[in-house]
């Protein structure tokens, strides 16, 4: 695991984003499409409104929290593939509270937050509790979970939320996260208070971790359980308290998209996906909090800004994941470090030999 | 005639030089011994030789001819055979899968096993070398592996052999063992290349020395013309005591107190069974044995690590038994564990993170919720200063760190601690002269300051030296005690092989 | 807040231009978003319309998708299928001078005055498709597969076994949710064990899921296996097997719309239901080649008794 | 009673054989120490060129084929990122879930007219009854009367059984994975091992994905994998890495999926909700692994990457 947390230098990411970019050009040129006029689509579409813009952050505070929550458990040491079905726990708690309860404005939504965020933590607390006790593999039973949870939630749609329909109808104003003055200055994009919340806990990541006596132990159980036993830690609970974190994370990221974005919750035919670019938005961010929150920004971007491409350049928009794909092999496999390093030894042989 | 000669051998790493314009020459039929500190080059210089590593200048001849050595397979094939420091066995194997890897014989794309083991039982038998050829590896002792180690290079037919620190890990007996194969070798032909920190040794059964530091080669000579003072300053560089002062010892109350102790190891099985030992302030009590008879577990039956079946342990008079690891640290248990990678660092953390690793959540480097890392990082620096850690700064990952000072570091931070036991597990092992030294001398610091230190080891000189009393161990229970100032290594070697006890002192 | 001014509107004869948001199916989805697109090319060949398309990838995309194509100005802009219920109406109201259309959902009676929302009488097909069915299994186990139990997919199987019932009062109805509408394994496994189970008439409403159903059918003796599909002709999946397919015209509904735009005769704030009277169901035009003449004499007789009222397909 | 047992049977084999094939592509990878996330990633790529492959040549065959090589081409990135540069393995993984996702369906959305879906296969492979085999009662319709790719898995589980534990090259493989120091210094080329390792995985994968769309099903879409390559890996832990262990793990997951489904034309929907009975495969599974499975012992190497000059 200390590979995989790794910090590559933003001049590393930099060029990797801008290699990955290429690669996107490419075939996009070779099956016959104009890459400049769709890479200027996406970036004028996802930026140069205030509409877009807001609807780029909203974009964007899901994929920090999913983001955040993949970092952490691999901070930790363990693989969270779960937070799909942690995000749709998290929607599911939001939906309810804010549909079965009736609270004050600001408290409302911040219960429906809270209550989501718990019910990811939850549904992580099952895989942490297997790992710690049994030893199961953290990746096969957050998989299964991802799965029962898709399920859990229709049949809560269909018989519980409502009599049968295939969507519940909207939460109660006072638990919604959009805030009209912010929609208002972004025109009317439904950009909500979610981005404070994953702003929050990125800092409270970076807290939690390298300030406080727990994250020392959450991380030195993540870098060697056996000396942290040895050390007087508890790794059966460090382990299940770092799942919950992880799932907390996730279970924000869906009660925000519910609370803030949606408003409802429809029964779904599968994954939203938000949980899955949590892993790569992660893994681009080297699992730093800092590092997560600009590599979401990235690919929210990308992601916003990629449907209008197909809009503008008739380029289909899944070129976007080839893009994602070249950039993270090239982060990891540190394709520009190399390519630095050559451009170096270069730029000096030319020197000596001057000399 | 020389089988090998090496020749202004360069290898740099990255801020190092490792080896630096290193000659060497061995001649046919000799047990050449390399010696030198921790970090010397002579792995290095071996690896080279195995072709695992390239030399950056240098070149290599082998029974006279010039050799470019670019992987273990051409090593193989000029008849090079290398037994590394760390061993290079696949463990879920068996012992005849390990010998074969890489050279299986075949018969219709199928490996012939059935001839293998045969193969194996054979040479086994010509050499002297008892291993079972079914068994897996992880259930043999470390001494078989080494033989299994032994039997990989002469079933791949070579005459040339390397052992790599052989006996840093062997108990006693076992190493009388490997030095009779050793000389079984020789009779046989073939030419041995021998690294060990133990001068005894080295004066026991070798021809010639070649001693190296700091990646340069200071002396070659005959071991008949030298001894061991002579040898422990050429590679030290200054004159090495190897006595220690030891007043005697002034015993005090019963720290530790343990009863019919019952433990059973990782499989289930009856590891400890009704061991019964206590331990004065004041005194150093060894634990000799050969491993695997129950040591490991009663070390971390005591720390808490594992959980004992029955018995109980007493810790100043306070039952501790089954008790979570860090209640036992903090009613007063310093650890050195056997396993310092495993066991006694974070290898990821850097080394003002790993000086609190067992107090980071006490004052002052706690407050609140919140690590006071300034106060982490001047307790480590005055540690490290302390205990003579070699170590950039303590913002230094643990594994950047050499053995000997990831050993020093952590001996510091368990006797700062200021425990009333101090359990010292192999706290010697793979290290130089040097750094024995060092570490034997806390070790009698914290016994006359009036602690009760505990020292299991397989290093016979180490427990005879600092003991005041020892304990032996066979098969999970303590057989007999015996009073190191009388008592000969034959002696101690008869009750380690579990013949009962005719001397020795009583409790 | 209401939306910023409305851009410069798209060309077109007339200006009259449309656009069309998909559900995350994808405009080629051969169903209802294809249909629906086919439609505006229509609306595009014989009223001059402009016309425009954007994807959804996630649910998420309906709003932005729908603002853009309001925010151009569109004379329409489109959302296809039931999962637009929360847009549209989100949409609408920031837009309130701008017009919509919705297809699959009634806005539970709540149209905004900018909004035509159109449904369909699933259940009126689906029970001709019953009486098909009904009268063509010789085993009197017929199937049906639905691929996430909601209301909608209800809908069909609800007309489907009342179709069968009024033919075939003997006959069963064997039914399964695969609950996925893209797992055309589990489509196929569960075809497999009906058929195994002496069903011989499958008919489905599942999306991709369904296709299963054909590459089952496919592998067993013509004749004696049939299936039928839904929302558009599907007989091309499975020539030989396929009885009929239950069609549903979103194509007629959204050219009929942009044509009364053109003609100013757009009518917001009200349902539009078609049925079998509007010809907005109905069955597939290949039906006639392996249904029998009495059997499609039956049908219609069916059809016009729906029609005029005189039978009321239930729809649950 | 007996035909409900058939029928059980057969949708199990239908549903697990490309969790087989994957799970065995996944084995080769992860037990030469390269973690293959990538499963999935490289069922897509197989599925996808395998349907387009038999749309343009009308030859199922050829589809299987070119969905193993289009595996193995997917696979090189992963290897070569991850063993030659040394790239973390679950990042290098999910790169190539990413790329293999959004290039089969861009280049979907590029051949046939910005459709989400190939067009239908028609030459699709179809069940292939053993001649006297598939007469016997229950099991004979089952697992005699299978897709030829259900063969090839049966197959391939047996030979992988035996080269693993009876040859060199997979001795070879085991020692790669367990202590790759061990194995170089034994002669054995571990850059090499794990390149191939890693391609047999992609060629695996591909295959169990063309299942997917000319066997099973007879299109691509962005659907049509849909997890079940996790699944596959999922086996494979399961299955504690061994090709028996990984081969029963994914029937039992296939008779998990086949209880769910029969279940409903029992009528058991009347009992508990059609979402509820489509959970019981991954409850079983959770179950299974909480009651008796336990821990999992991992190839000691997996997830390093080898770099000959440390220690
Ligand atoms: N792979 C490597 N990369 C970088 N530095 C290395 C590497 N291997 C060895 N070194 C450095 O080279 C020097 C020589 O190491 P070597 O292992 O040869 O010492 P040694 O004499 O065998 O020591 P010991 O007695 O502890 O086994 C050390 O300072 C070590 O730090
Ligand atoms: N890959 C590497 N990169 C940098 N330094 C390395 C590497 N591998 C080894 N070293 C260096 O090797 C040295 C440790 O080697 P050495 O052989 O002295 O340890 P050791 O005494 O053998 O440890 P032990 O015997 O406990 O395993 C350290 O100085 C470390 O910095
Ligand atoms: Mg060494
Ligand atoms: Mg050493």
């Amino acid at each position: 695991m200390s590979k995989i947390n790794r910090q590559s230098s933003f001049w590393v990411s930099l060029i990797s984003v801008v290699l990955g970019l290429l690669v996107g050009a490419v075939a996009m040129t070779a099956a016959g499409y104009s890459p400049l006029l769709a890479y200027g689509a996406l970036f004028q579409s996802a930026l140069f409104q205030p509409y877009d813009l807001g609807e780029t952050i909203r974009t964007i505070s899901p994929l920090i929290l999913t983001g955040l929550a993949v970092a952490l458990a691999f901070r930790t040491g363990l693989f969270n593939i779960g937070v799909e079905g942690q995000f749709i726990m998290g929607q599911l708690a939001a939906v309810i509270v804010g549909l079965k309860m009736q609270l004050p404005p600001v408290i409302h939504a911040l219960v429906a937050m809270i209550a989501g965020g718990l019910a990811g933590a939850l549904w992580a607390f099952l895989p942490g509790l297997l790992k710690a006790k049994r030893g199961v593999h953290e990746v096969i039973t957050t998989i299964m979970l991802n799965f029962i949870a898709l399920y859990l939630s229709n049949v809560l749609v269909r018989t519980w939320l409502t009599n049968g329909a295939d969507s519940t109808d909207r939460i109660a104003d006072t638990a919604s996260l959009q805030w009209s003055t912010l929609s208002a200055l972004f025109g009317g994009a439904r950009i909500h208070l979610g981005i404070l919340f994953a702003l929050l806990m990125a800092f409270f990541m970076y807290y939690l971790l390298w300030r406080t006596k727990w994250g020392f132990e959450l991380r030195a159980v993540g870098f060697n359980p056996y000396a942290s036993e040895y050390a007087g830690m508890r790794v059966d609970r460090n382990i299940i308290f770092s799942m919950m974190i992880s799932g907390f994370f996730a279970g924000l990221a869906g009660a925000g998209e519910l609370l803030g974005t949606q408003g409802y919750l429809a029964i779904q035919g599968g994954f939203t996906g938000i949980g899955f670019d949590g892993i790569a938005v992660a893994l681009l961010g080297g699992n730093t909090p800092v590092g997560v929150v600009l590599s979401a920004v990235l690919f929210g971007v990308l992601t916003y800004g990629g449907n209008n491409m197909q809009y503008a350049a008739q380029v289909p928009f899944e070129v976007i994941r080839i893009v994602f794909a070249a950039i993270i092999l090239f982060v990891a496999a540190n394709v520009s470090g190399w390519l630095l390093g050559w451009f170096r030894s270069r730029k000096k042989g030319r020197v000596e030999s001057h000399a | 005639m020389n089988v090998v000669e090496m020749r202004g051998i360069t290898k740099r790493f990255p801020g190092i030089v490792a080896n630096d314009r290193i000659d060497l020459t061995v001649k046919q039929g000799e047990i050449h011994a390399l010696l030198g500190e921790n970090g010397a080059g002579k792995s290095t210089l071996m690896n080279i030789l195995f072709g695992l590593y390239q030399p950056d200048e240098g070149e290599i001849l082998i029974k006279g001819k010039p050799v470019r050595i670019t992987g273990p397979t051409v090593a193989n094939e000029l008849g090079i055979g290398m037994v590394h420091q760390h061993f290079m066995l696949v463990e879920p194997f068996t012992v005849t899968d390990n010998i074969i890897l890489g050279a299986e014989p075949t018969k219709g794309g199928r490996v012939q096993r059935r001839l293998a083991e045969q193969k194996v039982k054979e040479l086994s038998d010509r050499y002297g070398l008892r291993v079972d050829p079914r068994a897996k590896i992880r259930d043999i002792s470390v001494g078989m592996q080494q033989r299994v180690e032994i039997l990989k290079t002469l079933y791949r037919g070579a005459d040339i052999l390397i052992f790599d620190e052989p006996t840093a890990v062997l108990a006693p007996q076992e190493i009388d063992e490997l030095i009779e194969i050793m000389r079984h070798l020789v009779r046989e032909g073939k030419t041995i290349i021998f690294i060990t920190h133990k001068l005894k040794e080295i004066m026991r059964i070798c021809d010639t020395v070649t001693v190296i530091r700091r990646g340069k080669v200071i002396r070659s000579l005959p071991v008949k013309e030298t001894n061991e003072k002579e040898l422990a300053a050429l590679m030290v560089g200054r004159e090495v005591s190897f006595d220690i002062d030891k007043e005697p010892a002034r015993t005090k109350d019963p720290v530790l107190e343990i009863e019919n102790l019952t433990v059973e190891d990782a499989r289930g099985i009856e590891a400890v069974r009704g061991l019964d030992l206590t331990v004065h302030a004041g005194e150093i009590v060894g634990i000799a044995g050969v491993d695997g008879n129950g040591q490991t577990e009663l070390i971390e039956a005591i720390t808490g690590l594992r959980k004992v079946r029955s018995g109980s342990i007493k810790l100043n008079g306070r039952n501790i038994t089954n008790e979570r690891p860090r209640r036992i640290t903090e009613s007063g248990v310093g650890h050195i564990p056997e396993d310092r990678h495993k066991r006694g660092l974070v290898l990821d953390f850097n080394m003002g993170e790993n000086m609190v690793l067992q107090t980071y959540y006490q004052s002052p480097f706690s407050k609140g919720i919140t690590l006071q890392y300034p106060e982490v990082y001047q307790y480590a620096q005055r540690l490290i200063e302390e205990f003579d850690v070699r170590t950039p700064d303590v913002y230094t990952p643990a594994r950047a760190l050499s053995g000997g000072n990831q050993q020093k570091a952590i001996i510091a931070r368990e006797v700062n601690r200021d425990p009333d036991l101090l359990i010292a597990a192999q706290p010697t092992r793979g290290l130089d002269v040097g750094a024995i030294e060092f570490i034997h001398r806390k070790l009698v610091e914290q016994r006359d300051k009036g602690k009760a230190v505990l020292l299991i080891s397989l290093e016979l000189d180490e427990v005879l030296k600092l003991s005041d009393r020892i304990a032996v161990i066979y098969e999970g229970k303590i057989v007999g005690w015996v009073d190191p100032k009388t008592v000969t290594e034959e002696q101690l070697g008869l009750l380690m092989a579990g013949s009962t006890a005719e001397t020795g002192v009583s409790d | 807040a209401v939306g910023c001014a409305p851009g410069k509107a798209p060309g077109g004869k007339g200006g009259l231009s449309s656009g069309l948001v998909t559900d995350t199916g994808g405009i080629n989805d051969e169903s209802f978003n294809q249909t629906a697109w086919a439609g505006m090319e229509k609306a595009k060949k014989e009223l001059g319309a402009d016309i425009r398309y954007l994807e959804s990838k996630r649910d998420e995309d309906y709003v932005p998708n729908l603002t853009k194509f309001a925010r151009e100005g569109r004379s329409i802009t489109w959302g296809i299928g039931f999962k637009f219920d929360k847009a549209i109406p989100q949409v609408a109201n920031q837009f309130p001078n701008q017009k919509f259309g919705i297809v699959d959902h009634n806005l539970d009676g709540k149209i905004p005055k900018n909004v035509v929302a159109i449904t369909f009488k699933e259940h009126e097909g689906s029970f001709l498709m019953g009486v098909i069915a009904g009268l063509t299994t010789k085993t009197n186990k017929v199937g049906f597969i639905g691929g996430i139990s909601s209301p909608l997919i209800k809908k069909f199987e609800a007309g489907y076994r009342a179709g069968v019932k009024a033919v075939n009062p003997k006959a069963t109805v064997q039914v399964a949710y695969a609950e996925s509408f893209s797992d055309a394994a589990k489509g196929r496994s569960l075809a497999a064990n009906m058929f195994d189970g002496g069903v011989d008439v499958i008919y489905h409403a599942a999306g991709a899921t369904g296709k299963g159903l054909f590459d089952e059918v496919k592998t067993r003796p013509k004749g004696k296996f049939w299936v039928i599909g839904v929302d558009m002709d599907q007989s091309r999946l499975a020539p030989d097997h396929t009885l009929s397919s239950m069609v549903k015209r979103v194509d007629v509904a959204v050219f009929n719309e942009i044509q009364n735009i053109k003609e100013n005769k757009f009518d917001g704030g009200k349902e539009v239901q078609l049925g079998l009277k509007e010809n907005g169901v109905g069955i597939a035009p290949t039906t006639s080649k392996h249904v029998p003449k009495q059997v499609l004499d039956k049908v219609e007789e069916f059809k016009q008794k729906i029609i005029k009222g005189e039978i009321q397909v239930p729809t649950q | 009673m007996l035909n409900t047992l058939t029928s059980i049977l057969q949708t199990t084999i239908l549903y697990s054989t490309p969790l087989i094939l994957a799970a065995m592509g996944g084995l080769y990878s992860e037990r030469s120490g390269v973690v293959n996330i990538a499963l999935e990633g490289l069922m897509t790529i197989g599925a996808f060129t395998a349907a387009v492959t038999t749309i343009f040549t009308g030859n199922p065959w050829l589809g299987l084929l070119a969905a193993m090589v289009a595996g193995i081409l997917f696979a090189l990135p992963h290897a070569v990122a991850s063993i030659t540069f040394k790239a973390d393995q679950v990042v290098s993984g999910v790169a190539i879930n990413f790329l293999a996702f959004g290039l089969s369906v861009y280049l979907v959305k590029h051949l046939y007219n910005g459709a989400a879906q190939t067009p239908v296969v028609k030459e699709t492979l179809s069940r292939m009854p053993i001649p006297g085999l598939s007469d016997i009662p229950v099991i004979g319709s089952a697992l005699f009367n299978a897709f030829p790719t259900t063969y090839l898995a049966f197959v391939i589980v047996a030979a992988s059984y035996f080269i693993l534990y009876y040859t060199p090259f997979g001795m070879r493989l085991r020692a790669v994975g367990e202590h790759p120091k061990a194995a170089e210094t034994a002669g054995v080329s571990v850059i090499r091992m794990r390149y191939v390792a890693v391609m047999i995985s992609g060629a695996l994968a591909g295959l169990g994905g063309a299942g997917l769309s000319i066997a099973i099903g007879s299109e691509f879409n962005q659907a049509t994998v849909a997890g079940q390559g996790f699944i596959a890996l999922a086996a494979l832990i399961f299955g504690k890495w061994h090709p028996l262990g990984a081969f029963f793990a994914a029937l039992f997951f296939g008779f998990a999926v086949a209880l769910a489904l029969i279940g409903q034309l029992f009528g058991w929907t009347q009992y508990v909700p059609s979402e509820v009975l489509n959970m019981l495969p991954y409850v079983l599974t959770i179950l299974a692994l909480a009651g008796f499975v336990g821990r999992a012992e991992a190839p000691a190497a997996i997830g390093k990457p080898y770099e000959k000059d440390s220690r």
